[in-house]
């Protein structure tokens, strides 16, 4: 029901507030807070329910295709979030928007729910089709967005946006098709086994279109022309909602579509891996000699993507958990900053850093809050982009060190480019006479600091975000099998099969694993994956203990073979390289 | 001789043709009308031709749906008069090439 | 009364942080700020009662520390981090210092910063910085002493770049968190380096123990020396970084452009020295990896001397003791490098005494003369600020290591330790005395400049030079104290070990373990302060030769190192150093902005322009007149019968 | 034989009105030939044994839309212009075009064998009633698509008094469209 409620009902408020006054952005404003409100709180409840599926529902049947599509919603952790970021981000967009857009608010208002409708159907859709589907809507109430409330060269933009995107994913699109002609119907399970099936040239081609789309969206190096100027041209609360969630579903595509769904080979894996540390690097430099504000924080967005699709592609264990936390953290980061650096503009009426400063002295609140959320998102340890930039860091050491160094260099320039925008925008004198516009307002200030404290609460304790997350757990499987058919037996352990040949590096520390005596740290383990299947404290205590006890004599040896192991890891990957 | 059916089917081809030669030709845009017109009825009786070369059971068709594509007509003549007279409000003039506003 | 949570101690601070910040901002709106005496007594509380706890706690330590943890921090696979405190004989020394000097200092700000506008937020700040560093040193693993580590940072940002509206002091605060930035990073690839090793639990700082003890035991060191290596070797870039050692000393110098109670808090006393501490808790850890100390040893010598010699260029008073500070972690750093981590801790204790001493006299004295810092327009001020002119002498003779003040025991015993544990100990001990005389020629020049001879500056200035405040005195003339008497705790000669008893539980293993693969040269400690108290005379004969007796200083214009704040000429070729790297930086950012973006771009562009002339093109065959149209799409269908008819049907 | 004769009779009042019309000048002369053609249309109708469609070929085609045809031109002053020429360059194209079109057509058909049946039903009231109302029998389909049919014409009859009610030619409606632009 949630899930139907979050996928449907922000277009049925869309359409409620059309039946609000065009010329009172007052009353709209309200029933617009009031919807807002409910979607977070719903979206809060979805991350506290856990895993949760609809009823598969048949929605229509693509010619060609075996079996019927269907409109089937899922929520695991990773989506739960990301609709948190978007309905979050929808939210505080609504309260800034009100002061900036004076007449037009209704359409705005329209424009972001149906936006946010389209953004939580791509997070939460079970059926490749269906998501496909809403990662398609997510393009149109964006580009009216831009087009109807943008900068002076708006027009440009969202043409540049809405082709590019469309462009990028068209090659999905058939590829797509191709593969439900081939599948039982369109859920990732049957499409991972009809994949098994074809040749693997073909399952490189399909790989490429499907990752096109995902490199696209999220943006990532070569793809990111659309990037800078439409984030620039964007009214700044939607450009907070396009990097805060939107781009995160090109992330989100990674993670739950092409990971599942194909076989990735080491030099894909690489490939992608060094995709993502040099959009992270050429983010970081571009930033660095950007002038204008919007545009400083998309390249920067940009940097923190690459660093979010390298750890992806790290396929480390703490792969999914410390990219789920950067994507959070960076929505909330990223998003704050947009929305301020909008106040900015709203208040000194431009977004050039280099005729902005001085809003420090002359609009002091605005100017703390404004450091404030500048050093939260230069992962400072104790906020969540720490945690999230440090266990990344930690999945591509797993790599080898050179990605992990290429890694530490991005944060370094981050640092940079970020304490420059900071001194260029609040810190010294004003470069330019101007009179001051509209400050920001007690509800914007309170909703931007929220957020900010937001990221240090997850900074201290991630497991609020962590702890969510289960990708595809063991009842979702069987979920998927009900609605493939009965005799989905067989076809879950080939899935499984495939699973493990994901990656050759999880294959490996897998194997160490076993080979090792345990550790303290797979006691731990063990100790939770226990703690997860109902074992009550006394049983669990009592088994570690024996095993403690089994190992203890040759806890002196594993440390020692853990580290040859390790080291011999480091070396295969290198080999592989 | 009796009649045969290829005649009628002749006859409507040249009703269709001519039709078609008035609606495109003509710029006067009542003659378009009109020609859209005389090709439909070539059309409906092309329709009845063919259903009499047809057993009782499949006859039935071809005689039905020409009275469909008559209140067809008859709505497509009814809007389209109503838009000639609209804009020759605004443009005062027949000449369907200078409704060229379409070009984009 | 030991039963304290010890989460009470970082828990004041950051009370503080909390109540003064909100106080700020909402007091920001209004012109005339929230009463200064209130804001003053809550920011010296803060920290005054967390020295209490502190002091508490200290005196109730049993013997192998108190280890608690606090709660779960990171829980997911690969990393399992706890917030867990240890509070043991060398975070005990760190704490009492740190939150001690910094109750001292918050109170002599009170008078500093009397009737700045940021007045409150600058208290938030330093509660903030103390919050970070009683984290960084009483933190038991090393996430959470990155915690603090970057927390410190942070706040020397934000305190260097206190007065914002000047864009130079912005800079000098950018440059000093990024150079921190690139010591940051080194200690975080340190850590992903050890949690190769053993897993994230191996962060702990007790479980690394153990660990590298399990190694010497399973007799398995040289196996896991490599990582452990490069792991010292990355931890020991943080250090440089957060100590400004080389290469990363340029922004010590550059730092002195925040207020000078920040100067002496952050930049003198405690968060320099926590690379100091840093290699000290990780003393188990380096003792296996003597390689990698050697390093440190050389660079802490090349340090000392270099900015040592620096040092004696300056105009800029605070400069000085910038560069003086360098030096001496220079100092600190060699007995580390020497195994004499304990030395190091101890010289780390007193210097912090007799620095803050210095730079609040410093600060007094800029106070004094209303902002003016270039000491070539100072001289004979110990008419006219008595108290601070004796307090700087005795300061200044606890730095030179004058007999019987605190530096004298710290440095004399570092650079024993020099002459009897180092590879080519004599080389090093030449090195480190030569060192200290230079350091007595500088800090002579400043003394004489600053407090003898005639007054150089305007007349009209002249008038209004006075004492400062009590509230400015009181923790001064406390500081002098300990300059004076800090040394006594661990007097080698006159056989008071105190300190080193302390310090053993934690570090004594590593040296003993380091040590015992070395032979231990025996010479008489008294030779060794002979030959300390000679160096320390001699400098001082020098300065008062060269600029004593000919009143040398004179307004050149040419002798750069104009006071001007930020800019650090006199870091020889380092700041050069770094410019390439800014420069290489630079290029790579013109080269990805006007070469590749331009370049995707045009691809860009170019593709969409075909499309548009394609579609332009095609636009032309759509006819204006659309009977036109339509006859067109009526030949498409007289084509299309034709192909049905010809081929008889496709299907 | 007869009816072979009333079909050609009847065929060539056909054509030959068709060709009136592609050739008259006025509209209105044209609307009146067309109106012949579907007369002679409709007795064709007859002739195939279908009088029912060709009642009502008479009496929608012939007498309603046609009507509406020449009221509409009659209303309309400028329907006459004697600026627009009869054809254009356009012209022999589309003749050229359309001629191609009948004339592979016209192959087709004349390739294609074909015969009256004769059990073929006679589409008379009956019959059509039947078909369109007995849905007992018949099932629901044409009776579906006969309600359908209804909505259409009025809603097209809608539509057109929407678009076609302000006074004709007045100035102020003029004016209205240009602002509503």
């Amino acid at each position: 029901m949630l899930l139907h409620l979050l996928v449907l009902a922000p277009f049925a408020a869309a359409i409620l507030m059309m039946a609000t006054s065009k010329e009172d952005p007052k009353s709209s404003s309200r029933l617009a807070f009031l919807f807002g409100f409910a979607f977070v709180a719903m979206s809060i409840a979805l991350i506290a329910a856990g895993n949760q599926a609809t009823e598969a529902i048949e929605w229509f049947q693509i010619p060609g295709a075996k079996g019927s599509v269907y409109y089937y919603l899922y929520s695991h952790g990773l989506g739960a979030w990301m609709v948190f970021l978007s309905t979050g981000l929808s939210l505080v967009a609504l309260i800034t928007g009100r002061n900036t857009f004076e007449t037009n608010y209704r359409n705005f208002a329209i424009a972001i729910f149906a936006l946010m409708g389209a953004m939580n159907g791509t997070f939460l859709a079970a059926d490749a089709v269906l998501f496909f589907f809403f990662f398609e809507a997510m393009v149109f109430p964006a580009a009216v967005l831009i087009a109807g409330f943008g900068g002076a060269d708006r027009k440009k933009a969202a043409m540049t946006f809405a082709i590019y995107t469309l462009v990028g994913s068209a090659p999905m699109m058939v590829a797509l098709w191709y593969l439900v002609s081939m599948a039982d119907n369109s859920l990732v399970l049957s499409l991972a086994v009809a994949l098994q099936n074809l040749d693997p040239s073909m399952q490189m081609t399909l790989l490429l279109c499907f990752l096109l789309a995902f490199l696209v969206k999220t943006p990532v190096f070569p793809f990111h022309g659309w990037q800078a100027i439409t984030y620039a041209e964007a009214p700044a609360p939607l450009s907070a909602i396009l990097t805060g969630a939107m781009s995160k579903a090109g992330v989100f595509g990674f993670i739950a579509w092409i990971l599942p769904i194909f076989p990735l080979s080491m030099k894909v894996v690489d490939g992608m891996l060094w995709l993502g540390l040099l959009t992270a690097i050429y983010g970081a430099l571009m930033a660095l000699r950007a002038t204008d504000g919007k545009k400083l924080l998309a390249f920067s967005s940009m940097s923190h993507l690459g660093l979010a699709v390298a750890g992806v592609f790290s396929l480390s264990e703490s792969m999914l958990p410390a990219v789920l936390v950067l994507l959070v953290a960076h929505g909330l980061s990223a998003g704050a900053q947009f929305y301020l650096m909008g106040i900015a503009e709203r208040f000194a009426g431009t977004r050039n850093i280099e005729q902005l400063g001085g809003l420090a002295a002359r609009n002091p609140v605005f100017g703390s809050l404004f450091g404030f959320v500048a050093v939260l998102s230069l992962a400072v340890p104790g906020t969540a982009g720490f945690v999230g930039e440090f266990t990344v860091l930690m999945s591509l050491w797993d790599m080898g060190p050179l990605p992990a160094l290429v890694a530490g260099l991005c944060l370094i320039l981050s640092a940079a480019y970020m304490l420059r925008f900071v001194q260029k925008v609040i810190f010294g004198k004003p470069a330019r006479e101007y009179v001051d516009g509209k400050r920001m307002t007690a509800l914007e200030g309170s909703s931007i600091s929220i957020m900010g404290v937001m990221l240090l609460v997850f900074g201290m304790h991630p497991a609020f975000i962590t702890n969510a997350l289960q990708l595809f757990d063991e009842s979702a499987v069987q979920e998927m099998n009900k609605v493939t058919h009965p005799a989905a037996v067989q076809e879950s352990q080939t899935v499984e099969a495939s699973a493990d040949t994901t990656g050759e590096a999880e294959v490996d520390e897998n194997i160490a694993a076993v080979a090792q005596p345990m550790t303290e740290d797979d006691l731990r383990q063990l100790d939770s994956n226990l703690k997860a299947n109902g074992f009550s404290d006394e049983e669990r205590a009592s088994l570690i203990a024996q095993l403690k006890a089994m190992s203890e004599s040759e806890v002196a040896d594993a440390h020692e073979e853990a580290a040859e192991s390790n080291e011999a890891n480091v070396k295969e990957a290198s080999e592989n390289e | 001789m009796e009649l045969q059916p290829i005649y009628i089917q002749i006859l409507a081809l040249v009703l269709f043709t001519l039709g078609l030669v008035t609606a495109l030709a003509r710029r006067n845009v009542f003659f378009v009308l009109m020609g859209v017109e005389l090709a439909l009825n070539a059309v409906n009786l092309s329709f009845v031709g063919f259903a009499k070369t047809l057993p009782a059971a499949e006859s039935v068709a071809g005689q039905i749906v020409p009275l469909f594509s008559i209140a067809v007509a008859a709505a497509e003549a009814c809007v389209g008069l109503a838009l000639v007279i609209l804009i020759f409000r605004n443009r005062e003039s027949v000449d369907s090439d200078n409704y060229s506003n379409m070009k984009g | 009364m030991t039963n304290l949570p010890l989460w009470i101690i970082p828990l004041f601070p950051l009370l503080g942080t909390i109540l003064l910040g909100t106080i700020a901002l909402i007091s920001s709106g209004s012109k005339k700020g929230p009463s200064e005496g209130f804001v003053g007594a809550l920011s010296v509380l803060f920290p005054a009662i967390s020295f209490l706890c502190v002091v508490l706690l200290a005196f109730g330590m049993p013997e192998e520390g108190i280890r608690q943890t606090l709660c779960n921090w990171i829980d997911i696979p690969m990393l399992k981090v706890d917030i867990g405190f240890l509070f043991d004989g060398l975070s005990r020394v760190m704490l009492l210092f740190v939150t001690g000097i910094g109750s001292l200092i918050a109170l002599y700000s009170i008078g500093y910063m009397h009737g700045d506008r940021g007045f409150t937020r600058f208290f938030a700040y330093i509660n903030l910085f103390l919050f970070s560093m009683i984290v960084l040193v009483l933190s038991d693993s090393l996430l959470l002493t990155f915690l603090g580590w970057e927390g410190v940072g942070l706040c020397s940002y934000l305190l260097i770049g206190f007065w914002n509206h000047d864009l130079n002091n912005c800079k000098a605060a950018n440059k000093a968190f990024i150079v921190n930035r690139v010591g940051d990073i080194g200690f975080l690839l340190g850590m992903l380096c050890l949690a190769t090793l053993g897993g994230s639990a191996i962060l702990n700082y007790d479980a690394l123990n153990k660990f590298i003890e399990m190694l010497i035991a399973g007799g398995h060191v040289e196996l896991a020396t490599p990582i452990i290596a490069v792991a010292g070797l990355l931890f020991f870039v943080g250090c440089t970084g957060k100590s400004a050692q080389i290469p990363l000393l340029t922004w010590l110098p550059d730092a002195m452009a925040g207020p000078t109670p920040v100067s002496a808090l952050i930049h003198a006393a405690t968060m320099v020295t926590s690379g100091v501490y840093l290699l000290a808790r990780l003393s188990r850890m380096f003792s296996v990896i003597p390689e990698v100390l050697v390093v440190v040893l050389i660079v802490g010598m090349l340090t000392a001397f270099w900015a040592a010699v620096a040092g004696l260029f300056q105009n800029d008073i605070k400069k000085v003791l910038a560069y003086s500070t360098i030096s001496q972690l220079g100092y600190m750093f060699m007995a580390a490098g020497a195994f004499a981590f304990d030395a190091s801790i101890f010289h780390v204790f007193t210097h912090a005494f007799f620095k803050a001493a210095l730079f609040l006299g410093a600060g007094a004295v800029i106070h004094a003369l209303a902002g003016e810092q270039d000491m070539r327009r100072m001289g004979g001020l110990i008419k006219k600020t008595p108290v601070t002119a004796c307090v700087m002498i005795f300061a200044f003779l606890a730095i030179i290591g004058f007999p019987g003040f605190a530096g004298f025991w710290s440095k004399d015993l570092i650079l024993e330790r020099l002459y009897t544990n180092a590879p080519f100990g004599e080389f090093f001990y030449f090195a480190g005395l030569l060192t200290a005389v230079i350091t007595a020629v500088y800090m002579g020049r400043l003394i004489i400049m600053t407090f003898f001879g005639e007054y150089r500056g305007s007349k009209e200035k002249e008038a209004h030079i006075h004492e400062a405040p009590a509230s400015m005195l009181i923790p001064m003339v406390i500081l002098a104290f300990g300059a004076v008497f800090a040394g006594y705790l661990w007097a080698d000669s006159m056989g008071i070990k105190f300190f080193e008893q302390t310090l053993a539980p934690v570090v004594s293993d590593a040296q003993n373990y380091a040590l015992g693969r070395i032979s231990v040269a025996h010479v008489n400690p008294m030779t060794f302060a002979c030959f300390g108290t000679a160096a320390a005379l001699l400098g001082m004969i020098i300065a008062y030769v060269i600029y004593g007796t000919k009143r040398l200083p004179r307004l050149h214009k040419k002798w750069g190192s104009a006071p001007e704040g930020f800019k650090a000429d006199w870091t020889f070729f380092f700041d050069y150093i770094h410019e390439i790297f800014i420069v290489m930086t630079k290029a790579f950012a013109f080269i990805a902005d006007m070469i590749v973006d331009k370049i995707l771009q045009g691809i860009q562009w170019t593709v969409g322009a075909i499309v548009e002339i394609v579609g332009d093109g095609v636009s032309s065959f759509q006819a204006r007149k659309v009977r036109v149209q339509l006859t067109l799409s009526l030949v498409g269908v007289v084509a299309l019968i034709a192909v049905v008819l010809m081929t008889g049907g496709l299907i | 034989m007869l009816a072979l004769i009333y079909f050609i009779i009847l065929a060539v009042i056909a054509v030959g009105a068709a060709a009136c019309v592609l050739l008259s000048k006025h509209p209105l002369y044209g609307g009146l030939s067309l109106v012949l053609t579907m007369l002679s249309l409709a007795g064709i109708y007859g002739l195939l044994g279908s009088p029912f469609i060709g009642v009502v070929q008479i009496m929608v085609y012939a007498g309603a839309i046609m009507m509406l045809l020449v009221f509409v031109i009659s209303v309309l002053n400028a329907a006459k212009d004697n600026k627009t020429p009869m054809f254009d360059g356009v012209s022999i194209f589309v003749v050229i075009g359309v001629l191609g079109l009948a004339g592979l057509v016209g192959f087709a058909l004349v390739l294609s064998p074909l015969g009256f049946d004769a059990s073929t039903l006679r589409g008379s009231v009956e019959m059509t009633s039947k078909n369109l109302f007995d849905t007992a029998q018949t099932g629901p389909g044409y009776f579906v698509l006969f309600e359908v049919l209804g909505l259409l014409l009025l809603s097209s009859m809608g539509a057109a008094v929407l678009m076609a009610k302000k006074r004709l030619g007045t100035d102020e409606a003029v004016v209205e469209e240009k602002e509503e632009k």
